[in-house]
């Protein structure tokens, strides 16, 4: 008897809550009949990648306050760089806001837990910092503003063959990023007759890598590579680089192009970034403008998927679908560089080096 | 003999708790422990009912050698027992601690899955009466009174099955009214047959119920024999009362 | 040259060996500061106080805005941070647990609330100072001071050494005033100790006191060794929470022993295996310890059922 | 379909949860284990269900299995800590999550580490398969009533009382000639039976997981449930999966301005937590204390 009671307060309440639910998709419905395209924005604002989310959204913003079409809403969901909360957000925005696009997620594993929500209800979801291999394949409607892991790793592998080391350190996250960067860059390296001579892993988050940075110091490396996708790691590992006093050079993917390393001074002059195509003066510009910050990592892809989406509206394009179309169709000079996204929803992308000089980013030239 | 200990020794660290102790238990009698608190009553009982382990020594119980089982394998031979301070599972009522003392298959997973749980009704009011236990059956054990928890658990000692009864101070703290009452239940179950051991302080309760006792102290047994006998002992009334100076001597133990 | 210092140990050499030692020694010492505070309250509570890394965030905040943005001078602030500190922690006991405890609820129940504290004070933080990364900046980053082959940076050295004087004037605290005393009483047993008339509540407040203020030492040492972000709060814990298992929840000097061979296990433990085993090592130790020898190292016996 | 897409997919989670937090109160609230492993059992039959049916398992025997391996791991762990206090179980199984997290990270060759799982298939019964979410939800609805229907029946069973009666004084029930360790394995293993077949229900549900998905976070969600709900109470249980869960989607919304949107729910979640557990520190239906 008394399971029976239980269900029925439960039926109870979900029915309740079901009603609520109703009611605000009744809302959005009535939004969608007055034109209203509805675009998402997703990503991690609490957690550890939170730094990297705030600048993905903030680039993001600027494109669609910039245009400023009247009938584009924007929504913003935080996924907290979890599966599951990435899936729940793409659902709420799908169902609840009826969004025909997003922008997002940044870390691959939430973009690969929205990817099927994505895909079965027509919606175009745009990455900019996404670059597991596996997100290539995720989808018709997955596409991506960065190239993969596999562009990055061969770029790095050959800068670096090319600047004449033949022994090279890795120090890399122990996640999706790090690992998938670090296979490429392995395998190009060795196949570029380089040796890799120590390769070392470190806990996102965590901020103690001195025995890593002790062994690669004993390997005796003539370039360390380090990737990093959590700001305080990536300052904290820099740090712990010059006081544990590793001769070698040190390089390092996208994800050390945050605002805080350059907060350590003179230990960080000199270190070189691998990072995708700089963005253009003009989007530095309007975004020191608008937020007072050099535009950190992230933001000009976040842009250019705004950008993305943006123009296939202003293309007549209302639903997913249509987005979707005119996605694979266009061509364009954004932010990040050219973007034409190939079958898979991938763009070429180019790569340049982009060393500290006098506590700025500056991009080398070829 | 249904019980008996040869040359049990158990230290705790440094302490020696029980240093050579031995003694038999005599079927369809009343056996009773006494001594000062500290003389090692409990911890011999909790020895035998395998709570705690001997360090050396034997237990045998009804002929067969149990020094080496486990607590709950001893007690499914036949020993029920019961604890100074009453712990009875708070959360539970009483019929449910009678059914736990009846059962002997609740310990199935599956099968007990889709079985209804009123079964042993009659011999739960019977036990129920022998104590005289009069609360309703579904009360829960944390609403019941120090007496009528000391009964309920009196109560499950006697519902589970068992051939030897054993009774941590089954009238400590309990009040004159009551403790007749136990007194007349314990000889009430005498009369059944039943074999009980019972550790008691107050040499007032047991002088004329029990037919054997035995003197603990510091861990040995220094003397046995009649309630008559250990009376007029001399070496227990010198070694140990006569320390008490010569009124309340029995109550200078407690 | 250089091949000629070294030396062959099994593959490694003795100055990677030393270098991994002194390592496992800074860090243990940050897992130490942590560790100390959180077994201190533990040992007189018995509950787990996760919120205990939120206090290390918050002093390392406060560091960071009283010097590096108000600009109120250095030893000025570190006094004000420790002080705030303690009464940060005291207001958590008074506001939340106590009542709580009031209220009956179990220790789980109190592991959930600190759960929440946590998650409270680190959105908190965020919304106060952003995601990103914070530095204090007090100290110029530098290429360490290298002796014997071994390289050590002049604030290692100097937090090496203020944790020593801290844990020394703890223990002679914990040993040698009535009030210390009175806390290991309770520690012992608290039962006992309210009968004997020591007032449960006064040594909770006192334990949280100067277990916050030695989060706010923790806190300003993190801030200058390594940098603020507002979700460090959780892995701290995590260390010295295993850090202090190890050695003995429940025993102060036990818990900083522990959190010190933390420190040296995953530091050297990671010179044989793949870098990556690093907090699997620690998860290992713990587990083990927990195991084989529940009290750590040098706590009191009383993890297992007496048998 | 009546209810929205959105609608679907909590719900489907909150069944799933149901699931899991029902099994963790069978052991923590019923058995009085204090077990705060449970998030390891999860993923355990996560990664189980999911590694076999990419292998070509069907997915009922994937799912089963994973059940069953998860209780293996149950019974070792039971085991293992048998001889420890309430707070020392408590952190020895608190490492055991964090031992197995470790070990889906580092054991690259079969779990793929942190790279994750994706492309989980969709399950497929009996030659049926379910593709879209409202064929899932029905799925899951059902599996969660079955399996809710059996632990409510195991706790209301004889065994279920002996179960509390360990966990109020387990001293006296081995004294009635009842295996205390047996009662506690077995309950743990039905426990991370269910948990396995819950973390199934994930895998297969959100297609892709990772080892971050079986940490902290998952932890310190199933607990909550669970202590919010009230120690053993499966009422209880239930009825917090669905505050737990819904209370940040409510948040969700609020019109907050788009910089603090994150930290300002979670704080406010933070907030309701603790008011919950101040006005009733119990949780909600509970009436049982751990000591």
């Amino acid at each position: 008897m008394r399971t029976f009671k239980v269900v029925i307060v439960m039926l109870v309440i979900m029915g309740l809550l079901l009603t609520a639910g109703c009611a605000d998709t009744e809302e959005t419905t009535e939004d969608t009949e007055s034109d209203m395209i509805v675009v998402g924005i997703m990503g991690p604002y609490t957690g550890g990648a939170a730094e990297y989310g705030n600048a993905a959204k903030d680039g993001a913003m600027l494109a669609f306050n910039e245009a400023n079409l009247s009938n584009v809403e924007v929504v913003t969901e935080d996924t907290k760089s979890e599966t599951k909360e990435a899936a729940t957000a793409m659902n709420k925005m799908v169902s609840v806001d009826n969004v025909q696009a997003v922008v997002g997620d940044l870390i691959s594993a939430a973009t690969l837990a929205a990817a099927p929500i994505a895909e079965q209800n027509q919606v175009v979801l745009i990455s900019p910092a996404s670059t597991s291999t596996d997100v290539s394949t995720a989808g018709d409607y997955i596409f991506r503003t960065i190239p993969g892991d596999d562009g990055q790793g061969i770029f790095a592998a050959q800068t670096l063959s090319d600047a004449g080391y033949t022994k090279l350190a890795l120090l890399y996250t122990n996640d999706q990023y790090g690992n998938g960067l670090a296979t490429i860059i392995t395998d190009e390296f060795t196949e570029l007759g380089g040796e890799i001579v120590a390769d070392e892993t470190y806990e996102a988050g965590s901020s103690d890598m001195r025995t890593q940075l002790t062994k690669i110091k004993d390997a005796e490396p003539e370039a360390l590579f380090i990737v990093s996708n959590t700001p305080d790691s990536s300052v904290a590992l820099l740090r712990q680089v010059t006081e544990i006093g590793i001769d070698a050079d040190v390089y390092g993917s996208e994800g050390l192009k945050v605002a805080s390393i350059l907060e350590l001074g003179d230990s960080v002059e000199g270190v070189t970034i691998t990072s995708v195509s700089p963005e253009s003066e003009e989007f530095k510009q309007k975004y020191m403008e608008e937020y007072g910050v050099e535009p950190p990592a992230f933001a000009a892809q976040a842009y250019d998927g705004a950008t993305a989406i943006i123009m296939a509206i202003e293309g007549g394009a209302t639903t997913g679908e249509e987005i979707k179309d005119a996605l694979y169709e266009m061509e364009f000079d954004g932010a990040s560089g050219h973007i034409k996204f190939d079958e898979n929803g991938d763009v070429a992308g180019g790569y340049v080096l982009v060393e500290v000089q006098d506590g700025a980013f500056v991009t080398l030239e070829e | 003999m249904i019980l008996s200990c040869k040359d049990i020794h158990k230290s705790f660290g440094g302490i020696k708790a029980i240093q050579g102790c031995s003694f038999t238990v005599k079927k369809n009698k009343i056996t009773a422990i006494i001594g000062p608190n500290g003389s090692g009553k409990t911890t011999m009982f909790n020895v035998i009912s395998k709570l705690i382990d001997p360090d050396s020594g034997t237990i045998e119980f009804d002929g067969q050698d149990v020094t080496s089982l486990k607590d709950y394998e001893l007690s499914k031979l036949g020993i029920s027992r019961t604890f100074q301070d009453v712990k009875l599972f708070q959360n539970l009522t009483i019929r449910e601690h009678l059914q736990i003392a009846l059962s002997d298959s609740d310990e199935r997973l599956l099968s007990n899955l889709f079985r209804t749980k009123d079964v042993e009704s009659e011999k739960i009011q019977e036990v129920m009466e022998i104590v005289g236990l009069d609360k309703p059956l579904e009360t829960y054990a944390t609403d019941l009174s120090y007496g009528q928890r000391k009964l309920l658990d009196l109560a499950i000692g006697i519902a589970k099955p068992h051939s030897l009864l054993m009774l941590d101070e089954p009238v400590a703290g309990v009040n004159p009214r009551l403790r007749d009452s136990i007194k007349n239940i314990l000889r009430e179950l005498n009369n059944r047959g039943e074999s009980i051991l019972l550790i008691e302080h107050d040499m007032n309760f047991v002088m004329d119920l029990v037919d054997h006792i035995f003197v603990m102290d510091a861990g040995k047994v220094i003397a046995e024999g009649s309630p008559e006998e250990i009376q007029n002992d001399p070496y227990v009334l010198a070694a140990y009362l006569g320390n008490c100076g010569d009124e309340e001597e029995i109550e200078c133990w407690t | 040259m250089k091949n000629e210092i070294k030396t062959s140990l099994g593959g490694k050499t003795i100055a990677l060996l030393a270098q991994s030692i002194i390592n496992g020694l800074i860090t243990g010492s940050i897992y130490a500061l942590v560790a100390s505070g959180y077994s201190l309250i533990y040992s007189t509570n018995n509950f787990m106080h996760f919120a205990h890394g939120i206090s290390v965030v918050a002093a390392g905040y406060m560091v960071y805005w009283l010097f590096s943005l108000v600009g109120i001078p250095f030893y000025v602030t570190c006094i004000i941070t420790v002080i705030l500190s303690a009464i940060f922690g005291l207001a958590m006991y008074r506001l939340i647990y106590l009542p709580l405890q009031k209220k009956g609820a179990s220790n789980v129940i109190l592991l959930i609330a600190s759960i929440g504290i946590l998650t409270f004070f680190q959105n908190v933080i965020q919304i106060a100072f952003g995601s990103g990364v914070k530095l204090v900046g007090y100290i110029e980053v530098s290429k360490g001071i290298t002796f014997a082959g071994v390289t050590m940076t002049l604030l290692q050295i100097v937090i090496l050494i203020i944790s020593l004087i801290i844990f020394i004037l703890l223990y002679q605290f914990m040993q040698k005033t009535k009030t210390g005393r009175n806390m290991r009483a309770v520690s012992n047993n608290s039962e006992l100790a309210s009968i004997v008339g020591i007032n449960h509540i006064r040594i909770s407040d006192i334990s949280f006191l100067i277990g916050s203020a030695l989060a706010g030492v923790a806190g300003i040492l993190v801030a200058l060794e390594q940098n603020l972000s507002p979700f460090m709060g959780t892995n701290l814990m995590i260390k010295g929470f295993t850090g202090a298992v190890i050695g003995g929840i429940n025993y102060v000097p036990g818990s900083i022993v522990g959190s010190f061979l933390l420190g040296m296990a995953e530091n050297l433990g990671i010179l044989v295996l793949p870098s990556g085993y690093k907090d699997a090592i620690a998860f290992s130790m713990l587990f083990l310890f927990l195991l084989f020898k529940p009290n750590g190292i040098l706590g009191k016996k009383e993890g297992r059922f007496d048998k | 379909m009546i209810i929205s897409a959105y609608q679907t997919h909590i719900f489907i989670l909150i069944f799933i949860y149901i699931i899991l937090a029902v099994s963790l109160n069978l052991a923590l609230g019923y058995t009085g284990l204090l077990n705060l492993g449970h998030v390891a059992f999860f993923g355990i039959g996560a990664y189980t269900s999911a590694l076999l049916a990419i292998e070509g398992l069907p997915y009922i025997a994937a799912v089963i299995i994973a059940g069953l391996f998860a209780s293996v791991f149950g019974y070792l762990l039971v085991k293992a800590t048998d001889k420890l206090k309430g707070d020392y179980m408590a952190m020895a199984t608190l490492g055991f999550s964090f031992v197995v997290y470790s070990l889906l990270l580092n054991l690259r060759d079969i779990t793929r580490g942190a790279m994750g799982i994706p492309g989980i298939p969709k399950p497929s019964i009996l030659g049926l398969t379910i593709r879209t979410n409202d064929q899932y939800l029905i799925f899951v609805m059902a599996v969660c009533a079955i399996s809710v229907f059996i632990m409510y029946r195991m706790v209301n069973s004889p065994f279920g009382k002996l179960l509390e009666a360990n966990r109020d004084n387990a001293v006296n029930l081995r004294v009635l000639g009842k295996n205390t360790f047996a009662l506690k394995y077995k309950a743990m293993m039905t426990s991370a039976f269910f948990a396995g077949v819950s973390g199934s229900l994930y895998a297969h549900y959100i297609t892709f997981i990772d080892p971050t998905s079986f940490y902290i976070a998952e932890l310190i969600l199933i607990l909550t449930i669970v202590i919010v709900g009230g120690l053993a109470s499966i009422k209880g249980s239930i009825v917090a999966t669905i505050v737990i869960i819904y209370v940040p989607e409510m948040l969700k919304m609020l019109e907050l301005p788009a910089s603090v949107l994150g930290p300002v729910r979670q704080a406010l979640y933070a907030m309701i937590l603790i008011a919950i557990l101040m006005i009733r520190p119990r949780g909600i239906f509970g009436k049982v204390d751990l000591e």
